[in-house]
């Protein structure tokens, strides 16, 4: 299936809140086992974004870049 | 010329310089300046807020002095001491307030010289000793605070917010000012430049700015210069002056109207009459004890000023206090001291190395 | 300096909410209007109500040179005598000294001084018309003291009436009238304070 | 990874940001007021005219990332700074930025004083219950419950009274035109509180007296709880006693139970809004 | 002439004054405010416990005539003054006396603090609009169209704001046990604030919560009126906005409605209770 | 023996003391005294209130003071600036406030010593070198309060707010004190002899009270009296010392430290440190002048008590500023000047008559 | 007719506000010609009185002492 | 003065957050429950996150002498090298330093120092363990210094742990007595400050 949606994540910058992983609906957003050079953990994307942009609204750190697929695009 | 009185006078001078906003909460003998400016300054299309409280006044005169603004705000020195916090940070920030005290006295002097605030402030402090020079110190005021980027406090009293004299006020010329390129007006918002007026030493992210240690330092170093270069005194019959007394404001006036008398009688005293007292003239006060016997100081309080004139004298000659605490039955007004025979007779007792005689005390009126 | 024949000084004390300060603004703004130097200043108690209020009033032809407090005076306008005495230790040997008659009631030396009594009680003491004292007052010392004209005193009054009491100019208009003539009929203009 | 065919959504960062690091503690609810502000004043095409005028607390950092003209006040001040700045400069927008401890606490009666005259700017809360900057102590508007670094059994109203609802307060001023009290809690909360600054601001706009948005943000540092904690810990604990809403438009107040209702049927639009994948409005 | 056969009605002096002297204005209200509040405590028998805490106003001259144990506050901050006065001697009944310039202007945040923390002790507010000891400005509270010194045509909304209604704002804070506003325009009014002052006391000894007393008083000098005028005129302009009754009672507020009608059907009963001739009550 | 920080240490001699109230406002770094009163109070049977702001917990001791308890507040410099006007006034009603001022430096002194706000005031202030003076003086400063029924502040800073050290607090003994026969609680209500606690300078009517005038000559009075009975130094090699340093505080102790090592080394230095800032040591400082060829003053901030200092010395021998400003990034902190090398660099520079060397710069952090 | 009520006037201390003058419901007060020693005109009671206080309580300067004739007297 | 072989003095130095405060409490708590004079100075960059943080640790047998502020020390605790350098130029030759393996990338000069690399990395550096790392550093260095016992080392740490964080008590005991064994197998124990 081709993806809905998608987002950028700009690791490096992330404080390992945790709070996007809550904020998104599909769940698709998982911890790092390893940590940026500030020692934080941050989110991973795996399949079935929808590009709501929850996590961008939610990330008080500006980590997320989302995109959408125009509408009726992909499966 | 008109029957003004000080405060309408002050007022006027002020809107003259160009003062665009004025804030202020009444205050005895503070009052009538409030209100000549509430009166005056919509009309010159300025603002004058009547201020819930002085806090909230200082706050005022702060956003109309950060958008580039001629402002000002004042009070009594009971009603400064509440914005005391303010007058610290303003001088921080660098903006240009002109702060009238209309004080109860002259017992302000250490709340006006050495910052009754915290840190290392100072500020110019111009003491007019009548309505006339008043119309000039608030010109020359507004005229300080932008040179210098610094707050200028004028210190006023009862007499020169009350007196009634016929006056009119002109405007004065001052040397030019480099544009306020520093104030925020919000047209450089989203341009990548825009502007922060702080009193906490940061510039915008990404601009050089060594934090507030540097910018501490800096303050400082620019009240040093100021401490150099405006000095302002009067004095008279210095040359063979056997005994020097030192006063300032309409005290100063009432002094040298006195000492004015005494030379015509042939006595050998002089007088000194700090303009600015901060920066004071210490320099002025030391050439005029190096030959003189004594030094006296005369004030409307405790004494504060004497302090600085030990600082200029250093030892060259005694210093003796020759004023003292004097007030009306409110504590707001005119007390006995301020008389010209009880001046004359406490100088001569110095003069003469006599006892000083013992202090007027106003009679009980609650 | 601040004796010279050229300045005449007045004091004027009273009760608060006599008039005392109107009386002293009706007749500094007629001085002014006549192109005099003036200098005037006005203590009231402070926060006491119902307590002295005193001014000072100086009138010269050239600047006026002495400091806003004088300590030597040639005359004095009294509409109560509750805070006489600090007054009447400045005043000069045969200084001219107007009194309210109804409630003036220490005696003065007529010897030392150059008394007049305006028989104005009710008026001059009413606080319910406190202008009306004040004019009396101002009208009778002007003529009597011969420091401002009848017309320059009915300028200055008009300056001096409050815009909410606007209404009570054209009485003050026939009260000072009436007094300036009842003062010219006293002893002819000896002038004050010389 | 960026996909061709696929169009942005919303944006990285606000425009007038100078830069993306701050350095506010993890799960801070406070940036995500700063998008929405920023964000609004960009989209109403006001960020030319824009004067920010700034309290003290943890925020005060964004007096020096923000790209907009910017008056640091000291701490309580800033509503009578934003007052001398408005009656200078009438045509510009005129917003503070204040913590609740530096609003409803030392500068209580500067907002108070400034909505009452009906001062034509925005007073923007940042409302966390505590103060952050200085280690998390119980603020004016802590509510009863709440853990503070002097209340971590949670505040107790024998001992420290209870909070103070400033928005609703402020309210009941007839200087007042417009308050509203957003939250960031949720990503339907952030885009809603968004709409509730262009309100404001398009109010001051049309000078009909003093605006008012007050935010609620989350402070796991001053709360001592996990970041993760944080949203539900606020939302149950000041979200259940600061309602929020629009709780004066127009001049009309309106009512905790308008209030709640509204509330509910957000929620669930907002349920829906995301589950059909996408806020479409939060970047209108 | 006393006349034998005859009772005597009322008390020509309240027992806790030291002398009847005062150097207030003719037609001033706030002596007829001292009345009640010293009468009160005098007939709840509280006298031998009160404390008293005093704003800076006309009205500070009673701290030196009142025979009530006293501490003189500075301008606008009776009420912390109070707070630690409370706090050390739980059992005293401590009351401020302090004016709308003094509470509503200087020291706004200081009432409101004290009163949402929920302090027990009675705020005693004589609201006559204006600084009538600096001269007769305009305060916090005067309302549109009132004469000040610097509103003589009236005040003006566009230019000076809107008047905060202090009695409403602390009646919305929780810490608020009883909140009334009276009024001295008449002789109904001021046995109707007496009443109001006993009951503030009343719920401070049975330590409620704050409680709260305004009375609006006249001052004819600060509104540049007759003395004469002072009553109806206040009745018709301070009175028609800060609306007269019990705001709050047993910590439940009252609408605007139920106090109109309360205030109509007192206003008939005290004709008729004057008609019939005499005021029973009043020193009950 | 406790591992306490300075806050607890303090809070707890002020308990010892019998404080039963304190009100302040958090504020780096005077937060940690406020936590630990409130902490601890409430067990000693006081009562801690978390002021809403600075005003109004000055004004909340008032309150507790009018009735006769012992209490305090405190805040930094910049907290006390906003509490200027109630300090001046509670000197003139007279009241026993202790004050604790956690500054951010030693840029306070002016606005201590000279009274930042309106008037004549001065108070009692105490100036600890370390956790251990600190908690005597905590306790001195309650005495001396009642002592004397004026205000004394406790000049601290972020080292002494903050370090942590291994200590006792015991309860120190004083002479007796009268009875508060001045104090408020109701009972006199009603009883004709009722009691006013006023800065007004008026008595209950009828009572003989000579009004404000007098009052505030009373207090000048007063103040002179505690000028000469209260004036505490330390000093140390002053003996043969050519060179003599003044510091006062936590740097006081640093110079102290460092002096006592130069004197191992055979360098003929002194040093005098004020323990009251005032009343200042002025005689003993003009002593230690008197055989030295020069002076140094050794603060951190632009350079104030040197103004006491010369007028100290006045003229004796050369007075030299041998401080700086110097903060940490954020401005509250402890700033690279405070190092044993580098006074002892700057004490030698003085003593060699070398020209000072330059400040040290703090790494920017923001 | 014997009278309902009366009143004693420390006319002395009164300010002339004439307060009790419009608040005697049966307007048995009217203000005296003569002035006291502070200049003020002062009220003066003719028959009427009800002794109902009103006066009294009207009073800033707590001119009035009021007596009531007990029930059923007088008239 | 400062330099008496009985004071040892250790500087500690990380980023806000790696719990470098609470590594220097347990150690100078744990002094004092051994009887030894204890003083402690901790900086945190007041209202900067993310900024350095240190603190300075001196521990005697006998009243301390020197003011609160080290300008020589013996010993040092490096949880991140960012603010190194101040830190550096105090060491005295000789001097012990722990650092961090994992974020301390700093070269040193290991002839002039003698340095302990704790392999640590994760559990010091993870900022969701901040505990971790205090404990990790706290265990080795009293181990490796030599001056505090392992039992005061634990009972330092009870009194250490704020109320609201007792739940992370045990898991503590077992990391300070993991490393304090850790501590004692590298080198035996020399000492600091010496
Ligand atoms: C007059 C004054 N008092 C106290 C402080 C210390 N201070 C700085 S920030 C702060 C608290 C800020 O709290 P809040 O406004 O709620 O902001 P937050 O940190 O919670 O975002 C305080 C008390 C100060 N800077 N100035
Ligand atoms: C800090 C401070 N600011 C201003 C004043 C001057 N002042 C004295 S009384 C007063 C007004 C009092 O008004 P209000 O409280 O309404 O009392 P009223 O005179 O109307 O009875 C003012 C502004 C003061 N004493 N202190
Ligand atoms: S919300 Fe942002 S900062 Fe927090 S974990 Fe997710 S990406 Fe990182
Ligand atoms: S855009 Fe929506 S679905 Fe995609 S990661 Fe973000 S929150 Fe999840
Ligand atoms: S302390 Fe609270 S408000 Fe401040 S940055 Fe941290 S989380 Fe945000
Ligand atoms: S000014 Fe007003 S309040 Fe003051 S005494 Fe006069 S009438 Fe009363
Ligand atoms: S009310 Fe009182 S003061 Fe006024 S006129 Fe009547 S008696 Fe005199
Ligand atoms: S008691 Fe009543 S009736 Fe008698 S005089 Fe007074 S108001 Fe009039
Ligand atoms: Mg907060
Ligand atoms: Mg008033």
């Amino acid at each position: 299936m081709s993806a809905k949606g998608s987002v950028t994540i700009d690791v490096e910058v992330c404080k390992g809140c945790e709070l996007c992983i809550d904020a998104c609906p599909p769940r698709v957003l998982t911890m790092s086992t390893p940590v940026n050079h500030l020692g934080y953990h941050y989110p991973e994307l795996s399949d079935g974004c929808t590009g709501c942009a929850a996590c961008q609204l939610i990330c008080p750190d500006f980590v997320f870049e989302v995109f959408r697929a125009p509408r009726g695009a992909g499966a | 010329m008109k029957l003004m009185e000080g405060s309408e006078a002050i007022a006027d001078a002020a809107i003259a310089a160009g003062c665009k906003f004025f804030a202020g909460y009444p205050m005895t003998p503070f009052t009538e300046l409030l209100e000549h400016f509430a009166r005056r300054l919509p009309d010159s299309g300025g603002v004058c807020v009547n201020a819930e409280s002085e806090l909230e006044a200082v706050g005022m005169a702060w956003g109309a002095l950060a958008v580039g603004e001629r402002a000002a705000t004042g009070s009594t020195g009971q009603g400064l001491s509440l914005m005391q916090e303010s007058f610290s940070e303003i001088t921080l920030a660098e903006l240009p307030l002109v702060i009238f005290n209309m004080a109860r006295g002259q017992q302000d002097y250490f709340q006006s010289t050495r910052g009754g605030g915290h840190g290392d402030y100072r500020h110019i402090v111009l003491a007019p000793m009548d309505i006339g020079e008043a119309v000039a110190h608030t010109q020359l005021a507004f005229h300080l605070a932008d040179k210098w980027r610094t707050p200028v406090l004028v210190y006023g009293d009862y007499l020169l917010a009350h007196v009634q004299e016929a006056v009119d006020v002109t405007p004065l010329e001052f040397e030019p000012l480099p544009a306020k390129d520093w104030a925020v007006d919000g047209t450089l918002s989203g341009t990548g430049d825009s502007r922060i007026v702080s009193p906490l030493g940061f510039d915008k992210a990404g601009r050089p700015s060594e934090g507030i240690e540097h910018h501490l330092r800096a303050i400082v170093e620019k009240q040093d210069r100021i401490a150099a270069e405006e000095v302002r005194v009067e004095s008279g019959f210095l040359d063979d002056a056997e005994t020097v007394i030192v006063a300032f404001g309409p005290p100063g006036k009432f002094v040298r109207y006195v000492v004015n008398a005494l030379r015509a009688e042939g006595e050998k005293i002089g007088y000194v009459r700090p303009i600015t007292l901060w920066p004071f003239p210490y320099a002025a006060v030391a050439a005029a004890s190096e030959g003189a016997e004594r030094v006296g100081v005369f004030e409307l309080c405790a004494g504060q000023m004497i302090d600085d004139v030990r600082l200029g004298v250093l030892g060259r000659a005694p210093v003796t206090f020759i004023g003292g605490i004097s007030t009306d039955g409110s504590g707001f007004g005119v007390g006995p001291l301020l008389d010209v025979e009880l001046i004359r007779e406490r100088i001569l007792a110095l003069h003469h190395d006599e006892p000083m005689p013992p202090l007027p005390h106003n009679e009980r009126q609650f | 300096m601040s004796d010279t024949p050229t300045e005449t000084e007045c004091l004027l004390t009273g009760i608060g909410g006599q008039g005392v300060q109107l009386c002293a603004q009706v007749l500094a703004r007629g001085a002014v209007i006549e192109g005099k130097h003036v200098m005037l200043f006005g203590v009231y108690a402070g926060a006491m109500r119902g307590m002295n209020t005193d001014a000072t009033l100086a009138i010269g032809d050239g600047p006026l040179l002495s400091p806003p407090l004088l300590s030597h005076t040639g005359s004095a306008i009294a509409m109560h005598d509750k805070f006489w005495r600090p007054i009447a230790s400045k005043l000069r040997d045969g200084a001219l000294i107007l009194v309210n008659d109804g409630t003036f009631e220490t005696p003065l030396d007529s010897d030392r001084y150059r008394v007049v009594r305006v028989p104005a009680t009710d008026r001059a003491t009413d606080l319910g018309h406190a202008m009306g004292g004040s004019m009396v007052m101002a009208g009778a010392y002007a003529a009597i003291a011969g420091v401002v004209s009848l017309d320059a005193l009915i300028a200055g009054m008009r300056e001096s009436i409050p815009s909410y009491r606007t209404q009570h100019i054209d009485a003050n208009v026939v009260t000072l009238t009436d007094w300036f003539t009842w003062g010219s009929e006293q002893l002819e203009p000896i002038g004050a304070g010389s | 990874m960026t996909n061709v065919e696929m169009r942005q959504v919303g944006k990285k960062l606000p425009e007038l940001l100078l830069t993306q690091e701050h350095h506010m503690c993890p799960g801070c609810g406070e940036p995500l007021a700063l998008r929405g502000y920023l964000e609004a004043i960009t989209e109403l095409g006001m960020a030319s005219r824009a004067i920010g005028v700034a309290g003290i607390g943890c925020y005060t950092s964004f007096s020096m990332t923000m790209d907009v003209d910017l008056v640091q006040a000291l701490h309580g001040r800033a509503p009578s700074v934003a007052t001398g700045v408005k009656r200078m400069r009438p045509d510009s927008i005129v917003f503070t930025v204040q913590g609740d401890g530096d609003m409803v606490n030392e500068g209580l009666q500067e907002v108070l004083h400034t909505a009452a005259r009906g001062e034509n700017v925005t007073c923007i809360l940042l409302n966390n219950g505590v103060f952050g900057e200085t280690g998390g102590h119980m603020t004016a508007t802590s509510v009863i419950g709440q853990r503070t670094k002097n209340s971590l059994e949670g505040r107790d109203a024998q001992y420290h009274g209870y909070p103070i609802l400033i928005g609703d307060l402020i309210s009941r001023l007839e200087g007042a035109a417009y308050v509203a009290r957003g939250s960031v809690h949720n990503a339907g909360a952030v885009a809603r509180t968004k709409r509730m600054f262009k309100r404001a601001f398009q109010a001051q706009e049309r000078k009909e007296g003093f605006t008012f948005v007050e935010v609620l943000t989350m402070c796991p540092t001053g709360w001592f709880i996990p970041t993760l904690e944080g949203p539900d810990y606020m939302n149950d604990t000041l979200g259940e006693v600061h309602i929020m809403g629009e709780l004066k438009v127009d001049g009309v107040v309106r009512t905790t139970e308008e209030l709640h209702e509204e509330n509910v049927r957000k929620a669930v639009e907002m349920e829906q809004a995301l589950a059909r994948g996408g806020i479409e409005d939060h970047h209108e």
